[in-house]
């Protein structure tokens, strides 16, 4: 018979331990697995170009890439495609976070609604956009808002459906307390739609700023001459490789950024949820 | 699929177009294939769409493809920019095919007025945008003063000419013919009064080009190809009849539903099959030529050997009569 | 409805002993004012498996500032009844009043006839998301109630049912019965005119139960309101009603109105005397002649 | 005071009207809403193009795209191209479902690797795949696979984030039960945690199925003579606007068709749960 | 441990008058060989606000085959004891064993410990994708039992506890006490020779009580299982129990251990007993003496 003394140090055992918060060394994890992770990737990079020998054209040596991170981020100009970028980025997130979440909040309550407009979503969704590039310039001009309605769009439909799962997900129990005290629409939503569909909110956003930042740039890609979806499509058009994948690497760093944001806000504001308590 | 061959013993290969193969650009290809110049020659040619000629050129020196055609501009960026181990080993169509298009009140008929104005390409860095610059050098133009601003292709590009967004923007010849017949406002403008490059070059990697099975096919599908451009040629006098039949019966060409734009558009193509000294040769003059051009704006550095990225004994030899 | 009146003891004595189907049909408010009505009412359920006929001809007059207990066997509707009773539930026939207003129109229920209940559910129903505090606060928030008048007025009631030092935890962080508890505080804490409460202490030891029965008597007295109570316990709905309404399950009736004369306020000791003794045994010989 | 009888016909009494079943009457409504949305879209669009004057290049009459697709839909190999996408999307989807499951559903309960490889995932995502064409194009050829790697990438995400969020909202008290009862891993999983997540998974799989359609076409764009993504390019170079719309309109239905699909393989799998019925 | 064996009731008598602290520290299992033993057992549970000290020092020892009951104020540590008994919740410190093994070993749970033991909780906590005797049959599919054989053995299960006819209704359409039954039923369906009950008949009214635990009498005599039994009913537990351990509050400790020598099988009448109303008054005494 052995006598346990669970102290700080140790990792927590497995029962019950999302109640106990997480331990030190779970918080620094990421810390540890991220620049572990990025070397077996860049390992793997290197033996993918200097073994199985791919042509340096289309995957340039890490080191080449380096390089040319180096140059791209020594010029002056790339921080205005950054800050461009990451503007068409959050405002299109934003867009599509206030929108998803009223429509999603005003779908998931009436259903015959959701029912009427669900096809139209759907079918605003896989409609190819490069068709309405024309008309977007033409009513929008070349700026930002094409771009930033591309990532608002693409932004939108999970979390707007992941919003009417949430407000759909509400316990019955909860909604008869709030009906018994006879609160009104925005009571009601304020106070318990609206805690009981944040994780929901929160899943959606995170699946969306990463399609916002897609969104973004593929309206780069389609017009305009700003931003690091431009710079993708004169690198790759130049055939300079190694300043293609500096590019790259940018744009992932980016998306991983404001995954993270997204994430980091959601510890914030849904501390009690079971998502949150059990890792990030 | 380098080494494979058919049942009936045609070697396998691969040519990448950076287009949809449906349009009329690729009337050589098409007419090699339908007309069984291909098959005679022994090949058995399998067409594949890249977006773009990075790709194409990305995909060829990977050797997942043996030929492809491209510019002339991007060949020498490619290979003398980037010291891509890329080579021309033949060319079709010997004068540019792309068209600057701008709207009668506000014409553009010169390179020198270009200065100032903004002009849409369809797609950032590639060879429309160098084109322009070397258009605009052609007049003292330094690039920098001609804005540009992509807008991609669409039907509806037009009417941003029309609504003052842009003041012109680049098309290709068929484009620019079919715009001609239905837009009458658009004018067009000639690059090749100006400048020399915008040729397209059959390119395939150096390491291709020197393995002496894969040259043999190369020099095969040169030949069929010399073929459909003589068909075509041949058959400018009857109104393309017999080419417009023999591409319809396996392609479905949409330029093709409209006749007189189609008969319009291949007498195009033909003036640029025709225009150089050869067939299907490459001129080593308007080469080094067009190396000067795309070195005198910057775009490479001076003082290369452009034949060094040529591979000469490919392309079959001998002139096509109108 | 805060008139604060004093308990009347004069119910009329709806109970005989005679058969099970007696005093069904209509059961008056005992002489005061009718604080809610049912009449008529059917409850069915439609399942998958077919209709559940859980409530069939209710007629029931509860008078304002009575105080009414609803027993009977699990199952037999009581939680039904009451929901009906409090609008959450649109009965399949028959009319629900409340302060003389009807609380179906049209098939829509009409809100107002509802603001001023407080309801207990079978769950404690707290919101994960708010501390004790805040859940017992937010009818006050619903009501516009100032944060530091409402915190106040949600820690006293915290006291009153011994959530005393845990005003800041999460429901997650209580023991079942003090969940509950905070849910009968968050019932209590906008003064409700009508009080509906399901099995409110069926998770509380005898002590606490005890205590919270002196409480809800002296909160009942001193604010007037009219309340239906469920319990499982017949001490309980004794000790704690003017009458008692006995259901009988499938479909659920009204077997019996049982009134309660015993003096008030009532103390622990009241259970010891005969006349308690005997409605307790009484109830229980009806409950137990079911089967 | 009114005494009400609830009968069939009359509109259902919104209090614990989700635990009655839904009326005829929604049922029907999407038959109603649906032509009604459509005539909405056509009138708008018809006023666009003939009084607001948009030219036919941009947006073609809606006679003109009916034209289209009439000839469209005439053709033989329309089918083909619709086919090849078909393949494409469900294919793609299919493998996002099964690995976002699964790798969700290892993430959900094992915090420490969610951490670890959560960057990795999301740089996958934002990636510019544009970037990676010539490497499918050696690794996997030239045919359909790129494409329903495309279509499976975007796919994958919402699916296995939802997926996350499903596992993590499992009831403690069910997990509790099961726990008590010893259950293993695959038991605890099946007879739990896949229950629970279904209705996530089904929410993950609605966006999916539209990011899957969307990842097919720009999988198509990108390389490829076949499709329904290759028909737009195709339509686009030849200036051919209507029909250009008409393929359009043949992608609308075609990803409308596919998540009624989804939402209807909802309705037969959880009918337990509320987000079937409330509606959808 | 599907013994039959018939109940001893040579357990010692642990339980004397005097203060309130005798008896603590060893509590021995009454010379049945242990079947759990949890031995300086703390929980403390961290919480933003600091930390909640909810069991202090327990030793406890409970035979194969005996009956222990639970009981205590709301928030004594009842639940929270008994979760560290059946291994869902790891002690601060201390140790818990089960027929001889250690619950614990790094800090992991060896499950194999906990294979013969079934849980009521204080909630139903049955899964709303599964009918009545799905759920009831759901111990019996993990162990790979045939589904006929499973459906029926749940079908019987389910008459025990009186839910005929519900077998194929969902959870959400029972009420809050036929839930709770359907809970024991799928606590008994794999026969375990360790039963742990949080509460498990308070939802139930007294006739349904009476009946399932003369039901759980009758279940433990012939499985002879090991039975720990939370109940906020000091009745209950009387009448039940070989001993009733009795928690004190803040931190949970235990105060007493009260050995029940009554005869088994004891029916209903024994509640008129002498013997039965002493230990029941006693006991109450304890409980109000905490004040
Ligand atoms: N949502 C529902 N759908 C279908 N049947 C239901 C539903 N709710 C309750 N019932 C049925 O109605 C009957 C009465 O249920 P109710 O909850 O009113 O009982 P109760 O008296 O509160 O019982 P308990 O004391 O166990 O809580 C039961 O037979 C139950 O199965
Ligand atoms: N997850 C938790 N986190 C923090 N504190 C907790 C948690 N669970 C229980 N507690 C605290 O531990 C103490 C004992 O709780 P427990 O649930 O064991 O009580 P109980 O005896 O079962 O009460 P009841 O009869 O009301 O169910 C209480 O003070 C409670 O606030
Ligand atoms: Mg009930
Ligand atoms: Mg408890």
């Amino acid at each position: 018979m052995t006598t346990i003394e669970h102290t700080d140090g140790a990792p927590a055992p497995t029962a019950d331990a999302g109640g106990e918060g997480e331990s030190p060394w779970m918080r620094r994890l990421p810390w540890i697995s991220g620049p572990v992770m990025l070397l077996v990737l860049l390992g793997g990079w290197q033996f993918a170009v200097s073994v199985v020998g791919v042509s340096e054209f289309i995957l340039p040596a890490p080191g080449a890439v380096a390089g040319a991170l180096g140059t791209l981020l020594a010029s002056e100009d790339i921080w205005g495609h950054v800050g461009i970028t990451l503007f068409e980025v959050l405002a299109g997130f934003g867009i599509a976070l206030v929108v998803g979440v009223a429509v999603g909040a005003v779908l998931g309550r009436i259903a015959w609604l959701q029912r009427a407009v669900q096809p139209a979503l759907v079918a605003l969704q896989v409609v190819p956009k490069v068709a309405f590039v024309p008309i977007f310039v033409i009513w929008f001009g070349f700026g930002p808002t094409s771009k930033i309605i591309m990532a608002a769009l693409l932004a939108f439909f999970p979390i707007m459906l992941n919003v009417m799962l949430g407000v759909r997900s509400v316990d019955r129990g909860h909604r008869d307390v709030m009906r018994g005290l006879g609160a009104g629409r925005w009571a009601t939503f304020r106070n318990m739609e609206l805690p009981t569909t944040l994780p929901y909110v929160f899943t959606g956003a995170e699946v969306a700023i990463v399609f916002s930042v897609i969104g973004a740039i593929v309206g780069e890609y389609l017009g305009g001459s700003e931003g690091l979806g431009f710079l993708v499509v004169s690198s790759l058009n130049a055939l300079d490789a190694p300043r293609l994948f500096a590019v790259i690497v940018l744009l992932a760093v980016l998306g991983s950024l404001l995954y993270v944001a997204v994430t980091t806000v959601k510890k914030l504001v849904i501390p009690w949820h079971d998502s949150v308590r059990t890792g990030v | 699929g380098a080494g494979d061959t058919t049942d009936d013993g045609r070697q396998r290969m691969t040519f990448l177009n950076i287009l949809p193969l449906e349009s009329l650009s690729y009337s050589a290809e098409l007419i090699a294939d339908t007309k069984g110049f291909f098959a005679a020659r022994g090949l058995d040619v399998t067409f594949e769409t890249t977006q773009g000629s990075a790709p194409a050129i990305q995909t060829v020196l990977a050797g997942s493809a043996e030929i492809t055609r491209i510019g002339d501009i991007e060949t020498m960026i490619a290979a003398g920019k980037r010291g891509a181990p890329l080579v021309a080993v033949g060319e079709a169509i010997h004068r540019g095919t792309l068209r600057m298009v701008s709207a009668r009140d506000d014409a553009i008929t010169e390179a020198g007025q270009f200065r100032g104005k903004l002009v849409g390409t369809p797609s950032e860095g590639g060879t429309s945008s160098i084109t322009l610059d070397l258009v605009a050098g052609s007049a003292g133009v330094p690039p920098a003063e001609v804005r540009r601003q992509v807008v991609g292709l669409a039907p509806g590009v037009f009417d941003l000419l029309t609504t003052g967004r842009i003041d012109a923007y680049i098309v290709s010849l068929d484009t620019s013919v079919q715009l001609q017949r239905t837009r009458p406002e658009a004018v067009v403008y000639d690059p090749n009064s100006a400048i020399s490059a915008g040729a397209q070059v059959y390119a395939t990697s150096r390491a291709t080009a020197q393995d002496p099975a894969e040259q043999d096919k190369l020099r095969r599908y040169m030949a069929a190809i010399d073929d459909a451009v003589r068909f075509i040629a041949a058959d400018q006098a009857t109104g393309f009849q017999a080419t417009m039949a023999s591409i319809s019966s396996k392609y479905q060409v949409p330029a093709l539903g409209d006749p007189e734009t189609a008969r319009e558009a291949l007498r195009g193509y033909v003036a640029s099959y025709t225009g150089g000294e050869t067939s299907v040769g490459i001129s080593p003059q308007r080469w080094e030529r067009t190396y000067q051009e795309i070195a005198g704006i910057g775009q490479l550095p001076p003082g290369l050997d452009p034949a060094q990225w040529l591979v000469a004994g490919i392309a079959p030899t001998g002139t096509v009569t109108r | 409805m805060r008139t604060g009146a004093p308990m009347s003891q004069e119910t009329l004595v709806h109970h005989t002993d005679a058969g099970p189907q007696r005093d069904r049909g209509t059961a008056g408010a005992g002489g005061r004012a009718v604080g809610l009505r049912v009449s008529g009412v059917d409850k069915v359920y439609p399942t998958r498996r077919g209709e559940v006929h859980a409530l069939s001809g209710i007629d029931l007059e509860i008078g304002v500032g009575e105080f009414v207990s609803l027993v009977g066997r699990s199952g037999c509707g009581k939680t039904t009844l009451l929901r009906v009773l409090s609008g959450l539930l649109a009965p399949t026939a028959g009319a629900v009043e409340a302060g003389g207003r009807s609380a179906w129109v049209n098939g829509r229920r009409d809100d107002a006839v509802f603001a001023e209940f407080g309801l207990v559910f079978q769950e404690a129903n707290l919101f994960p998301w708010f501390t004790v505090v805040d859940n017992v606060a937010l009818p006050l928030k619903l009501r516009g109630v100032a944060k530091a008048e409402r915190r106040a007025r949600a820690a006293e009631l915290c006291a009153t049912v011994g959530l005393v030092g845990f005003e800041d935890s999460y429901p997650r962080e209580l023991s079942g019965g003090m969940r509950q508890r905070a849910a009968i505080a968050r019932a209590l804490a906008c003064d409700p005119s009508v009080l509906l409460m399901d099995e409110p202490f069926g998770a509380l030891d005898a002590m606490t139960r005890d205590r919270m029965n002196l409480e809800l008597q002296r909160i009942h007295a001193d604010s007037g309101a009219t309340v239906v109570f469920v319990t499982h316990s017949i001490n309980e709905a004794v000790f704690l009603a003017d009458r008692i309404v006995l259901l009988t399950p499938r479909p659920g009736r009204i077997r019996s109105i049982t009134p309660v004369t015993l003096p008030r306020p009532r103390s622990v000791e009241v259970e010891a005397t005969a006349e308690f003794g005997e409605l307790v045994v009484g109830l229980r010989r009806e409950l137990d002649e079911e089967d």
